[in-house]
């Protein structure tokens, strides 16, 4: 039986499919202004790697921030429930999760494989991984690299400033007065970090304690949690589609649970057209300011 | 009035929706109307005297701007909206205020209110914070002083038949508001916690007769109703009030149904009814102190940490046990003292229950309500798996 | 009394006046650009430059801002609440409140008759209601800043931001634009939501007429008319908005010296 | 963008001789408790009860530690922050009373320890107790945090003692006044029965009364240190004043509080006799309210230094109450009875203040309207926290009250007891620079409306 999960999060967009046992394919591209309206082509694309049409595919979980914008979903789930499944599924003794995403920075709480508890920020970007975005441009480094040269530093500067918008401004202010770029990018690692850590805290952290999504991908800001939180963490091989992979999970265990019947009535309703999830009267129009 | 025409939750919505309009033309019918904060201040007295109290409430629509010169941003947002209300006119109708020293916030805000928003009559009800028999005595004997201020506003006395004939239509008010709530045991409940939430609006802005008609239309219609709710996880809320639909309404369609709700505008003024004393004072003094369960009234049994969480939060096992309660949503509008200190304690005493608790603490505004629609849907999953 | 300079070294701009007893005669207004010290330096050649004066000819030099702190040269440093204070009640003697709204925060304050502080309020360390984000969101739709006020004025759908955080309004313009939302409804919208930033600010003060809005942002004039909206109160702007900051530091360390 | 994180403390140097000695007190209430507990004397946690519970529960043989002194102390030394994190992360919101959340961290850590102190705890940290005593009164976060602490301190019962808050007119309603108190005794004597129980002997009725008569006289001298303050130039200052409060405040009971405020009164009297003022130049005079930054009061030196500020009273929940009147003690002998009306006196005793002012509530408000013509203030420092609700829920209101019907105006300086950083020093010292032709400007309005000062 072949099924998909599809994580359409704010800033990247991840697709798993399997045969229920293994996963076929997988694939991570950017969320970008396109791709928010217009998630099949994604879903076309992943398809095509591995020789597959939707019908061939018996249940598609959509989840993420753009997850109600599926229109060829079967089922909406939100990441949190999807991090945790992907997360259970790959380290079972895994008891708190640490969810970086590109908005916002989640903790959840597993007991059993089931998750009992869960924190969440999407109000300031800071300790989300557009944090760590804006900082690679603004010094002028790639991304990926963050990670890695942050760790060099010998003496990470000082950034006192947990907005965004205004570390990028002191990042470049220490630049300026001498300071090394490892040096600031560790500054910036050690702030985020401590800020993620208080909000997990909440959730009374508990061994073995894993990092998902995106942020998980920096190893810098993985040190620097492991400083803060007092032991190290369990990172998945690819941190990125654990949400995407969770969601095919949840997939294949609610098809199994349909007859055929439904599966065909499921299918029938999918839909490919574009949709624009700032247009969903739910989501922001109705907002006065 | 158009609401004239309308019945049950129809004539509720439009009241809920044009409260000021409503208690206007009250007015314009030549009644007397009072404004009084909070679930403390007993309205029996206010009915015996053909009085209709209505229940001061802020707006999560509007931004606070006229009370911030007067409350500070450390104060509840719920008593700055109110108030702001206020300063807008908003409240311009009411014959007589009513302030109740229920929280700080509410204490505060009704002394600060009296000073500049003014009206024929107030009194400011000191409501002590045990339910020891002194306690008792001495809130009897506030009652006595506020009975005697409202009837040199109305010129006359209230006769001791008089209050007991009020106190009677109120506890007829309490048995069918707790009616209702009977017809949202079933899976899935007969009537949404948003529909609730205004029929309990809209009562708190009419006569307690008006109010008990319409309660009555309403059970009507919705015990004729079939399957007009989807079925949900069941969602208990406790903690702050919640005055907005837009809220429950954003809970609701978030995969939770709300079966029952442990909040000041919920079952805490409903759920029992006030003894039959040979002075009426008597038993409406220990109602309010005794059996309105909100955690500013101290209830400890002096012995240890399990007992008082018992004694505080028993009633709660059996909210969730009738209505077959799948998880909690703890409601904390931010800076509300006297459940934030509640929140680690009720978790411990849920989760020792095995029910799942969801902690928000919120900023009573509906434009950043959006926001929490994925904490709600992820709730609804931890407590459906 | 002679020549007094003033200086405002902002995050983005940075300003210099020039004063001959006590009437201004020049000025000078240039990007940062990060170089605090350079800017400084740059920007008081300028002003002097434009009235033929060399640094020789300056008797008192004043300055505010957040890059004076971080500039060894020891100018007299005065906060940037009493400069602006002082400098609009220079061009605008009526004036009993004062909004400020710079590339890094948004201040209100209330001044007495004659000109220095009586109650002020600074915003809290989010870019949400400063400037800035005017100045990310212009790059995001390649629009000059000069614009944003004419082209606020034509939209006839002001897009709604579900967000504060000026990180996400950039993340959430960028999606509008690729929906094709027109750029005048997306500066309209965010005018808005600043504009409600900064009025809930505001409105903790009990504020009163003439009230003047100042600091870069004040060049926006779809923002001034929605704040005049926001707070219920006619809302004046100088003509030159940046420069009161730079103003008030010369005129108070003019006088402090001269006391 | 801030450069340095670090907040810089400033510490005052007080003018009376006297309040540089009041330290001692301080210390003397850490060690007491320390020996105390050595000694296997039972040990209560109190709320400040402004006396309603403090000398019933001494006499009785409890001694009594105020974790809301112990907050304040903490922050002083910058050792809350820990605790706060605690309190943080067992899910207790972070905009709750700073003070408490600095106690239910520590009370977390002492059970963490068995209840054994832990190490390093900040001035010995607090015993354990085996009564909490809570209280109604001013907040509710004075009876909530301590029913919260049954989490870490399982089998202490806590025990709220009630005080009437009464609304200024229902105040003068016909004997309201009088049941208040009936209310206030009847509980003071089920608290009575409840000590006798808890700790198994009687109260000792002759040693309260001892230690009532004793402190009636410390708060009388205390008050009447406050009239002599009344003298221009001023005599003593709010930073003397927040010194030499620890004695009348906590320990009004015991002798040598006593004989400490009879130097201080010598020591005042002495500046009035001869006019010598606390600071050197007064121009400006101006009152405090509520709770001070207690790790900058340094910033006051620093005002009268610039600007000739003196602060010349402040902090009204501090202040030892005007003597009662004769005849409310008139035959009153019971100890109990004479406690309800000390601690009712306290909190009521303005209303005629502001009933004459039409405005309410009396308490943490009326008083300023009052002092301000007493005092001949010129100006009114509201000083927002944000972690004391109580202490900031009137600032506004009571700001607004004093420009209005007194002409004289006020300046808010937004700090907090707790978190240091929200205390921005050179913005206070540039609003109060502007602040002083404010105040100018208003004694001008003051004289032309023909008023005294
Ligand atoms: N190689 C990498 N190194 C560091 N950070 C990365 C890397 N790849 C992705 N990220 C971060 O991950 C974030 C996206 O994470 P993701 O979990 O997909 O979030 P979302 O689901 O919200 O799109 C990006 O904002 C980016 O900062
Ligand atoms: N012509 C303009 N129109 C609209 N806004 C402008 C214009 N020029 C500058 N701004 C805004 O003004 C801000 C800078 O204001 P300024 O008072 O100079 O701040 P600072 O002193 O912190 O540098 C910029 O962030 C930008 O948003
Ligand atoms: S502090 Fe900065 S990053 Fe955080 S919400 Fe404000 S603007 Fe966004
Ligand atoms: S929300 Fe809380 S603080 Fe506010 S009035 Fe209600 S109980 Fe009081
Ligand atoms: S809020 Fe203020 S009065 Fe209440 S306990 Fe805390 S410090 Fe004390």
């Amino acid at each position: 039986m072949f099924v998909a999960g599809i994580d359409i999060g704010s800033t990247i967009t991840k697709i798993v499919i399997s045969n229920g046992t293994e996963i076929l394919a997988s694939m991570a591209t950017p969320t970008s202004a396109e791709h928010r309206r217009l998630a099949f082509r994604v879903m076309d694309d992943a398809l095509a790697s591995c020789f597959l049409s939707y019908n061939e595919i018996e249940y598609i979980v959509a989840t993420g921030y753009g997850r109600i914008n599926v229109p060829f979903a079967d089922q909406q789930v939100t990441e949190i429930t999807c991090h945790m499944r992907g997360i259970n599924f790959l380290f079972p003794n895994v008891r708190t999760i640490i969810d970086i995403g590109g908005q916002d920075s989640k903790g959840i709480k597993v007991k059993d494989g089931k998750q009992v508890d869960f924190i969440m920020n999407d109000k300031c970007a800071a300790g989300t991984g557009r944090f760590f975005e804006q900082i690679a441009d603004v010094l002028g480094v790639k991304l990926e690299d963050i990670g890695e040269m942050s760790l060099r530093s010998k003496n990470p500067a000082s950034i006192s400033s947990l907005c965004t918008v205004f570390a990028e401004q002191e990042a470049l202010l220490r630049l300026s007065e001498g300071a090394s770029i490892e040096d600031i990018l560790a500054g910036i690692h050690k702030a985020n970090a401590s800020r993620i850590h208080s909000m997990i805290g909440k959730l009374k952290i508990e061994q073995d304690v894993a990092i998902t999504g995106g942020g998980a991908k920096n190893l810098g800001l993985v040190r620097a949690l492991e400083q803060r939180i007092g032991f190290p963490l369990v990172v998945p091989p690819e941190p990125l589609i654990t949400g995407a992979l969770g969601a095919a999970l949840i997939a294949r265990e609610t098809a199994t649970k349909l007859t055929p019947q439904q599966l065909k009535e499921k299918k029938a309703k999918r839909r490919l057209e574009a949709v624009t999830f700032f247009d969903d009267p739910k989501r922001g129009s109705e907002i006065v300011l | 009035m158009s609401a004239d025409n309308k019945k049950g939750l129809a004539k509720a919505q439009e009241i809920y929706n044009n409260r000021g309009k409503y208690a206007r033309s009250l007015k314009e019918q030549g009644k007397k109307v009072f404004g009084y904060f909070c679930c403390y201040p007993p309205i029996e007295l206010l009915t015996a005297l053909d009085i209709i109290p209505v229940r001061i409430l802020g707006d999560m629509d509007q931004p606070v701007t006229l009370a911030d010169n007067y409350l500070p941003p450390v104060m509840c947002i719920f008593c700055r909206s109110a108030f702001d209300l206020g300063m807008k006119g908003k409240y311009d109708y009411f014959d007589g205020f009513v302030g109740a020293h229920a929280c700080d916030g509410a204490e505060r805000t009704s002394f600060i209110w009296t000073n500049y928003i003014k009206t024929p009559c107030n009194f400011h009800l000191d409501i002590p914070h045990t339910a020891h028999d002194a306690a008792v005595d001495f809130f009897r004997e506030q009652l006595e002083y506020f009975q005697k201020e409202l009837e040199k506003f109305a010129g006359r006395d209230i006769t001791p038949d008089e209050l007991r004939n009020a106190t009677m239509a109120h506890n007829r008010q309490r048995a069918l508001v707790r009616e209702i709530y009977s017809l949202r045991k079933p899976d899935p409940p007969l009537i949404s916690g948003t529909e609730m939430l205004t029929v309990l609006i809209a009562t708190m802005g009419m006569s307690v007769h008006e109010g008990n008609l319409l309660l009555e239309e309403v059970i009507q219609e919705i015990k004729q109703r079939e399957n007009v709710h989807e079925k949900k996880s069941r969602l208990m809320i406790w903690g702050s009030l919640i005055d907005n639909a837009a809220f429950t309404e954003l809970i609701e369609s978030s995969g939770l149904n709300i079966v029952i709700e442990d909040t000041a505008i919920g079952t805490r003024p409903f759920w029992h009814d006030i003894r039959d004393t040979e002075n009426p004072l008597q038993g409406i003094a220990e109602h309010y102190l005794k059996e309105v369960l909100c955690p500013r009234t101290f209830r400890d049994s002096g012995k240890n940490y399990e007992h008082d969480s018992e004694l505080r939060f028993g009633y709660l096992k059996d909210f969730a046990k009738h209505w077959k309660v799948n998880g909690v949503f703890a409601n904390i509008i931010r800076n509300c003292d006297i459940h934030g200190y509640e929140v680690p304690v009720i978790k411990d005493y849920l989760n020792g229950l095995g029910i799942p608790v969801l902690v928000i603490e919120q900023d009573y505004s509906t434009a950043s309500l959006e926001s929490l629609r994925t904490r709600f849907q992820a709730f609804a999953e931890t407590i459906s798996s | 009394m002679g020549y007094t300079a003033g200086l405002d070294i902002g995050s983005a701009y940075s300003k210099a006046v020039v004063f001959e007893d006590g009437e201004l005669v020049s000025y000078y207004v240039k990007p940062t650009s990060g170089n605090f010290s350079l800017a400084a330096d740059l920007v008081l050649e300028e002003a002097l430059q434009k009235v033929g004066l060399s640094l020789a000819k300056l008797r008192y030099i004043g300055a505010c801002g957040l890059g004076v702190t971080f500039i060894s040269e020891t100018f007299n440093k005065i906060t940037e609440l009493s400069c602006h204070t002082r400098g609009v009640h220079y061009l605008m003697p009526s004036v009993r409140t004062v909004i400020e709204i710079g590339n890094q925060s948004a201040r209100v304050m209330k001044t007495t008759p004659k000109g220095k502080v009586a109650d002020s309020l600074v915003s809290d360390k989010c870019a949400t209601g400063s400037g800035r984000i005017m100045q990310i969101i212009s790059k995001v739709l390649r629009t000059d800043l000069e614009q944003f006020g004419k082209l606020s004025e034509k939209a006839t759908k002001p897009a709604k931001f579900t967000t504060n955080c000026a990180v996400f309004l950039e993340t959430e313009a960028i999606s509008r634009v690729a929906e094709g939302t027109p750029r005048e409804d997306i500066i309209a919208g965010l005018n808005q939501t600043l504009a409600g930033k900064i009025g809930s600010m505001v409105h903790r003060m009990r504020i009163e007429a003439d009230c003047v809005m100042t600091g870069g942002v004040a060049l926006n004039a779809g923002l001034v008319a929605m704040m005049e909206k926001e707070i219920g109160l006619k809302i004046q702007v100088p003509e030159q908005p940046m420069i009161t900051g730079a103003i008030g530091a010369a005129l108070i360390t003019a006088e402090k010296a001269e006391n | 963008m801030e450069k340095d994180n670090s907040v810089k403390t400033m510490k005052s140097a007080k003018t009376l001789k006297t309040a540089r000695e009041a330290g001692y007190f301080g210390k003397k209430m850490l060690t007491d408790a320390i020996k105390a507990q050595e000694e296997g004397h039972p040990i209560g946690w109190s709320m400040v009860s402004w006396w309603q519970g403090d000398f019933i529960a001494k006499a009785m043989g409890m001694h009594l530690v105020y974790p809301e002194n112990y907050g304040a102390f903490c922050a002083a030394v910058r050792q809350a922050e820990p605790y706060l994190e605690i309190a943080d992360s067992e899910g207790f919101p972070n905009n709750l009373c700073g003070y408490a959340r600095n106690c239910l961290g520590f009370a977390k850590s002492l059970r963490d320890n068995n209840y054994v102190i832990p190490e390093g705890a900040p001035g010995g940290g607090l015993a354990r107790p085996v009564l909490l005593l809570a209280s109604g009164t001013a907040c509710d976060a004075r009876y909530k945090w301590f029913q919260s602490l049954g989490r870490y301190l399982n089998d202490v019962p806590v025990w709220n003692l009630e005080m009437p808050q009464s609304g200024v007119k229902e105040y003068y309603l016909k004997d309201n006044k009088e049941k208040n108190l009936r209310f206030v005794v009847k509980e003071l004597r089920n608290f009575v029965s409840f000590m006798e129980n808890l700790l198994k002997r009687k109260l000792d009725h002759d040693k309260l009364k001892v230690m009532l008569d004793q402190a009636l006289k410390t708060l009388n001298i205390a008050w009447q240190v406050d009239l002599l303050r009344r003298a221009v130039p001023s005599p003593m200052v709010s930073q003397d004043f927040w010194s030499v409060m620890i004695p009348h405040f906590y320990l009004p009971d015991d002798p040598e509080a006593y004989s400490f405020y009879e130097r201080v009164y010598a020591e005042v009297k002495e500046r009035v006799d001869n006019g010598i003022g606390a600071i050197p130049n007064e121009k400006y005079r101006m009152m405090f309210s509520e709770l001070p930054p207690w790790h900058s009061i340094g910033f006051f030196d620093e005002l009268s230094k610039r600007y000739g500020i003196a602060m010349v009273m402040e902090s009204w929940n501090y202040h030892a109450p005007t003597p009662m009147p004769e005849e409310e003690l008139d035959g009153v002998t019971d100890p109990l009875e004479i406690i309800a009306r000390l601690t009712y006196h306290k909190w009521m005793e303005h209303n005629e203040v502001a009933r004459e002012f039409d405005t309410s509530p009396g308490f943490f408000n009326a008083a300023y309207l009052k002092w301000a013509k007493e005092y001949r203030a010129d100006g009114f420092f509201a000083h927002p926290l944000m972690s004391c609700r109580p202490a900031t829920y009137t600032l506004m209101h009571t700001r607004n009250s004093l420009e209005e019907k007194l002409k004289v105006p006020g300046v808010v300086v937004p700090g907090d007891i707790i978190d240091l950083r929200v205390f921005n020093a050179d913005e206070g010292f540039s609003k109060v620079e502007a602040f002083v032709e404010t105040m100018d400007h208003y004694r001008d309005l003051r004289k032309q409306a023909g008023m005294a000062w």
